[in-house]
């Protein structure tokens, strides 16, 4: 999705933002740690379960969250399934195109998984209806709408915000059977994992990459962290490196960072 | 076939308080993406609907070029929680036709010549359906060609009339698409008088077909009037627009 | 399908076409509102339910109706499924491809299904063996054999000719068990709908045109009609446009040759 | 491995009354379709396939090109109602492999040193299938190539031939296919006196190897004789024939 | 997977081994009935229940089989499921793609599973775990991991010698339930089958091609034969033909070489 | 989450009998294939996985050249025996995405730029599936790549750790992946002292985290040692090499 098409224009660009960063400037006049605007529109599709209209700058992500009923995994017979997935519609992005999910939107919406799921923020024991037999299953399923940079971050806020404020039926055993009731009940979310992604260009971290920015970047680096300060998650990405020390230091933003993020997603869904 | 459900009620109104020939509220915004070349959405009903426009561009690959006027591409699309049931959001036969008459509704009003060997695409994503999606879809796609700056002849606009409890009433919403027996899509070229959609689903006496084929009509032109607001808002409102957006 | 190769010829045979119908005339000799002649040959495929060829001048059109019992939709548990499916087969046009179905045979395929489902041709509610459990799943395969021009005509003949020829299992409740009996019942058809296409060629509407027409045509439009003179469908195809006044006037051809095509298919299929 | 059905009675005679060496009824028809250079259609017991030629035509894409002759495609293909149960169209593992053994069982016959450069495409179409259906296709495209009057050492032809009851016996059909205990299908170019398919499945003996394959080629060269006549009534019969297809 | 490359080359070297042949000799030494060294190491994938690894020269096949419990197919209610799949792996040769088995793969793989299944090496009535409603399904997977040619001999051996090798989970019907039991049992193996192919140099057969050999021969027979000298499978492959007398000899070839390594194939996989 | 099986014992060893720290058992082989241009092959644990190289080569199709430098392709593959239950062949969401981690993990080892408008093909097997496995195929595929003669700056070369019983643990096996509470697969190249690799699963506290990212990196250095020996085995040993091999 990075949008590399003229080598002059491109390396011109990046030896001013390099000069930038060296005078701890980034071309959007943001401070190196500083994340973009983040806007957050709830209950958007009515159709859906939950759902959210997330902006990071301008990269706009829609998630909505779809409830039903179905069978359990026979090594997990206690426990709902929740799946996400994620499409980078063409309409996102001048190279985006049409067809089944590419390389990049299948490891988004991986990526943003493990955050949700390593995160334990939905208590999965708590959708189970009938154990061995009836389960929840929750799909979330991810519209790119617009994308400039860091579609990891705004599409883990978009996500959490959408299971945040998604609502279920509730079911009843009447007779042996699964009985589906009027009532609704929200989705059981325990934690709230927020997703922060840094690029490296040389020697600095960057929070937030906007898309010149991830043109531009060595690598790429994205850590998800609970309410706890715990990290739950994380992705290195782009064929660069990054050091050690580095992925420490980044460790180090993504929880504090994410401290901040985590208070806004929390007061922008509450019910 | 049962209609077990009344859809008209004693009052002459329909399930949800509209008159025979009422349209559901409609919104249209023109612009709204950042990165498509132009764009349009569209609230009707509950149809939720984004179009947006790339193009003129090279053609990919080249064996499709013609030699002679632009390649339109269209993709009608539907998200998977759009719908009550999710949907597999591989394409499904349905929306693979949809897309080939939403295509084939639009170029008779692009000036395909003016951009010979190039492709414009079109992408319409259902974020929420209802009945009338595809001509919703249209009447936003047409839009979304307008804010590229593509050259046009005349807006596309739509309307979907149909049957309920044996009643010509226009714009079906999604119960009266299904409980009801019969939908006609229809999109025009309302300055030009001409018809470049027609799809017609149920029963209707010759007479019923004419009244809702006209109905249609006459709809379609009552939204026209609505896309040239939104557009009007979107080229002279009183907001400075960047300078290459405007152009 | 339509053949356009060499836009020279092309367009100087469409001139010769436009300047002919000026004179009322068409390049084969047929009158605007003729169609081409059809042949109808049911029972050829043994071991289908039902089966017709049918030509519609150089077209061919093979229908195929296989019937196996299933489970039918949640929504509508007392009715069976009647599924259409069309492939154009490489051997019928040098522009037709092996793989899976073009957009082209989709559409073939999917208007042919709606004319046959909205005219109630078949009784889909007699289609019900258990309400909710057991339903006849009825599948018509059609094979483009040959193309010349309104493949939606012939293809709709021969889909009428192979339902209203063919026959069905019949099937008893014994003992709270589905039995399938010796018998055999014809499928359940109440109507027989007639689809009529159209071409446009300037401020002229031409029926049933062939492949040549098809290939200078401005657009097209299919009705179908049923007995007693409804419109049951209509697609209009072709990046082109008609004006409001000739969709009626459309309406009314198909509805007076609709009425000569279903007294000829209905003679053909007699028992 | 159990053989409930007896397939061979008391007179000696099988279950559609044929004698052990005996070809079911096959009728043979040249140029039957309008479009394609060359066809064939053959009835061969129950079996109904339709046999195409479209080439010799330029290749597409580019890099499957043959410098030194001609690329020749196959494809076998059931249509969904050829059989007991209805087929998905998609094509299986086993369509797939016969279209390669039937391309491989056709080169030979043609001179495709001919056409550098260029694509002849045989498209074979079970519409209804039977025992032997392989066989019956490569007897009828190689008919079909001839009819497009592709350059030919030798028309292909053939039979399969197998075992039951324990029993060498010729072209099985359905039911000796599938309650038998083997299958042997055979191509041959009689002329040549060359084998070009040959595939076996079963229990064989040495000497019923033999048999079987030697009763596969004989009886091939019966068939071959109704391919000549096939072929002589297409192009020297009393109808006069259009130029361009008798040229 | 034949590697015809450098056309000029090819003749030169094709006509080379024709003068060869022609006094009865072979590019690698070999005489023209002698296959190459076969070895066979089983148990090597712990977690399939049986697999082997065979050579053939240079060709080199892992066969793995995995086998589970499945409902049977409705006309064999009394049978188990025996199903071979091949892929050719990238890594096997600088002409192999990844993606969907090739046309070459899956020829190969139901060559191979034809010569099983017909010489009914495995008694699939004995896989019969409960008539009609659960048997034993036995998955063989290729994995060719080197090619020299000759895939349809090494590939047929890799499976016979993991077939033979290979153990299952006895069941037990306790209270009308089907009960796994922790006691293993061999798979029923009742024959070995052993394909044995020859190439055709104009007049002249030769055992087990090479990669070379394969680049230029005229066409490839294959053909297996049992314990008893039947011949139970056979395939010709490539462009070409053979003549009638060509096949009986083949066929004579395959009985007498076929017993020698059916002998070797036996003693590698003794328990 | 409960986590009802005991992972470590009592006498602080783990249920295959390994300290917190320890490796599993690891034997390397280099050049084990005939036909790659590199390959290597790599038993860690009950991983069985098979690595080659095939390029530099042309690139097709075209349109993928990069102009200044080698296009590499990694597939990550795992055959339908190597785990518990059969995998279907075709490639699942997991394996993309790993291919993706690993190509990323490989290439700042490779000079791609001394390779420009070219293709570097690695091809990982998974013969048999244990906890680490992608970690293993990264290991062995860096030695393929210096078996096939390409320049690289490092080897690359993995290990993963994670938690289980609330400990950080080195180089977790399948069970303690299941079971446990995280996975940290790490790849290094040792000499640059860069991490090429980094994918975290489970919950850890900052503590943790650092302890095993340091752990994984200490064990990855401790593995890179056996890449050394299996490379001049390959290269150095008493047994003289083929001369294009060596080269």
């Amino acid at each position: 999705m990075s949008m590399k098409k003229n080598y002059v224009v491109e390396t011109i660009r990046k030896a001013q933002m390099l000069e930038l960063l060296n005078r701890g400037k980034r071309v959007d006049e943001r401070a190196l740690d500083q994340h973009r605007e983040i806007t957050v529109q709830t209950g958007v599709i009515q159709k859906a379960n939950g759902s959210a209209i997330v902006t990071l700058g301008d990269s706009q992500v829609l998630a909505g969250v779809k409830i039903a009923t179905g069978a359990p995994f026979p090594d997990t017979p206690d426990k709902g399934l929740l799946v996400v997935n994620a499409e980078i519609l063409p309409l996102a992005s001048p190279y985006a195109e049409p067809g089944p999910p590419s390389e990049e939107a299948i490891e988004l919406a991986r990526v943003v998984d493990r955050g949700i799921r390593e995160s334990e923020m939905v208590d999965l024991h708590k959708l189970c209806i009938v154990e061995g037999k009836t389960v929840y299953t929750v799909f979330v399923d991810v519209n790119i709408m617009n994308v400039d940079g860091n579609l990891f971050d705004a599409t883990s806020y978009a996500v959490v915000c959408a299971l945040r404020t998604a609502k279920m039926k509730k079911y009843a055993i009447e007779n042996d059977k699964v009985v589906m009731k009027d009532e609704e009940t929200p989705v059981p979310v325990e934690k709230t994992p927020v997703s922060v992604t840094l690029a490296r260009f040389g020697d600095k971290l960057v929070v937030d990459p906007n898309g010149e920015e991830e043109g531009a970047m060595d690598m790429r680096i994205t850590i998800t962290t609970d309410d706890d300060g715990n990290v739950c998650a994380s992705q290195k990405g782009e064929a660069s490196t990054i050091t050690p020390a580095q992925v420490l230091e980044a460790a180090d933003t993504s929880i504090r960072i994410g401290r901040e993020i985590r208070a806004q997603l929390v007061e922008a869904t509450k019910s | 076939m049962p209609e077990p459900k009344k859809l008209i009620g004693e009052d002459g109104r329909r399930l949800d308080g509209r008159r025979w020939d009422e349209l559901r509220p409609i919104s249209l915004e023109v612009g709204v993406l950042k990165n498509a070349d132009g764009s349009a959405y569209i609230n009707w009903g509950k149809n939720k609907i984004m179009a947006a426009v790339y193009g003129p561009k090279e053609v990919h690959p080249k064996h499709q070029v013609l030699p002679d006027r632009a390649l339109l591409r269209t993709r009608y699309h539907m998200a998977p929680f759009s719908v009550d049931e999710r949907k597999n959001p591989a394409p499904s036969r349905r929306e693979i036709e949809i897309s080939k008459v939403i295509r084939e509704a639009l170029v008779p009003a692009v000036l395909v010549e003016d951009y010979p060997r190039t492709a414009i695409e079109v992408w319409v994503e259902v974020l929420q359906s209802d009945g009338g999606s595809r001509v919703a879809g249209i009447t936003a796609a047409s839009l979304a060609l307008a804010d590229a700056g593509i050259n046009m002849r005349d807006l596309v606009v739509g309307c979907s009339c149909g049957i309920i409890d044996s009643t010509v009433v226009a714009d079906l919403d999604d119960t009266e698409d299904k409980e009801g027996s019969g939908d006609m899509p229809v999109a025009i070229m309302p300055n030009l008088n001409q018809v470049t959609l027609l799809q017609v689903d149920g029963i209707y006496t010759r007479e019923n077909f004419q009244k809702a084929f006209e109905l249609a009509i006459a709809k379609g032109r009552e939204v026209y009037s609505m896309q040239r607001d939104a557009l009007a808002k979107r080229f002279f409102s009183g907001e400075p627009q960047p300078m290459e957006e405007s152009a």
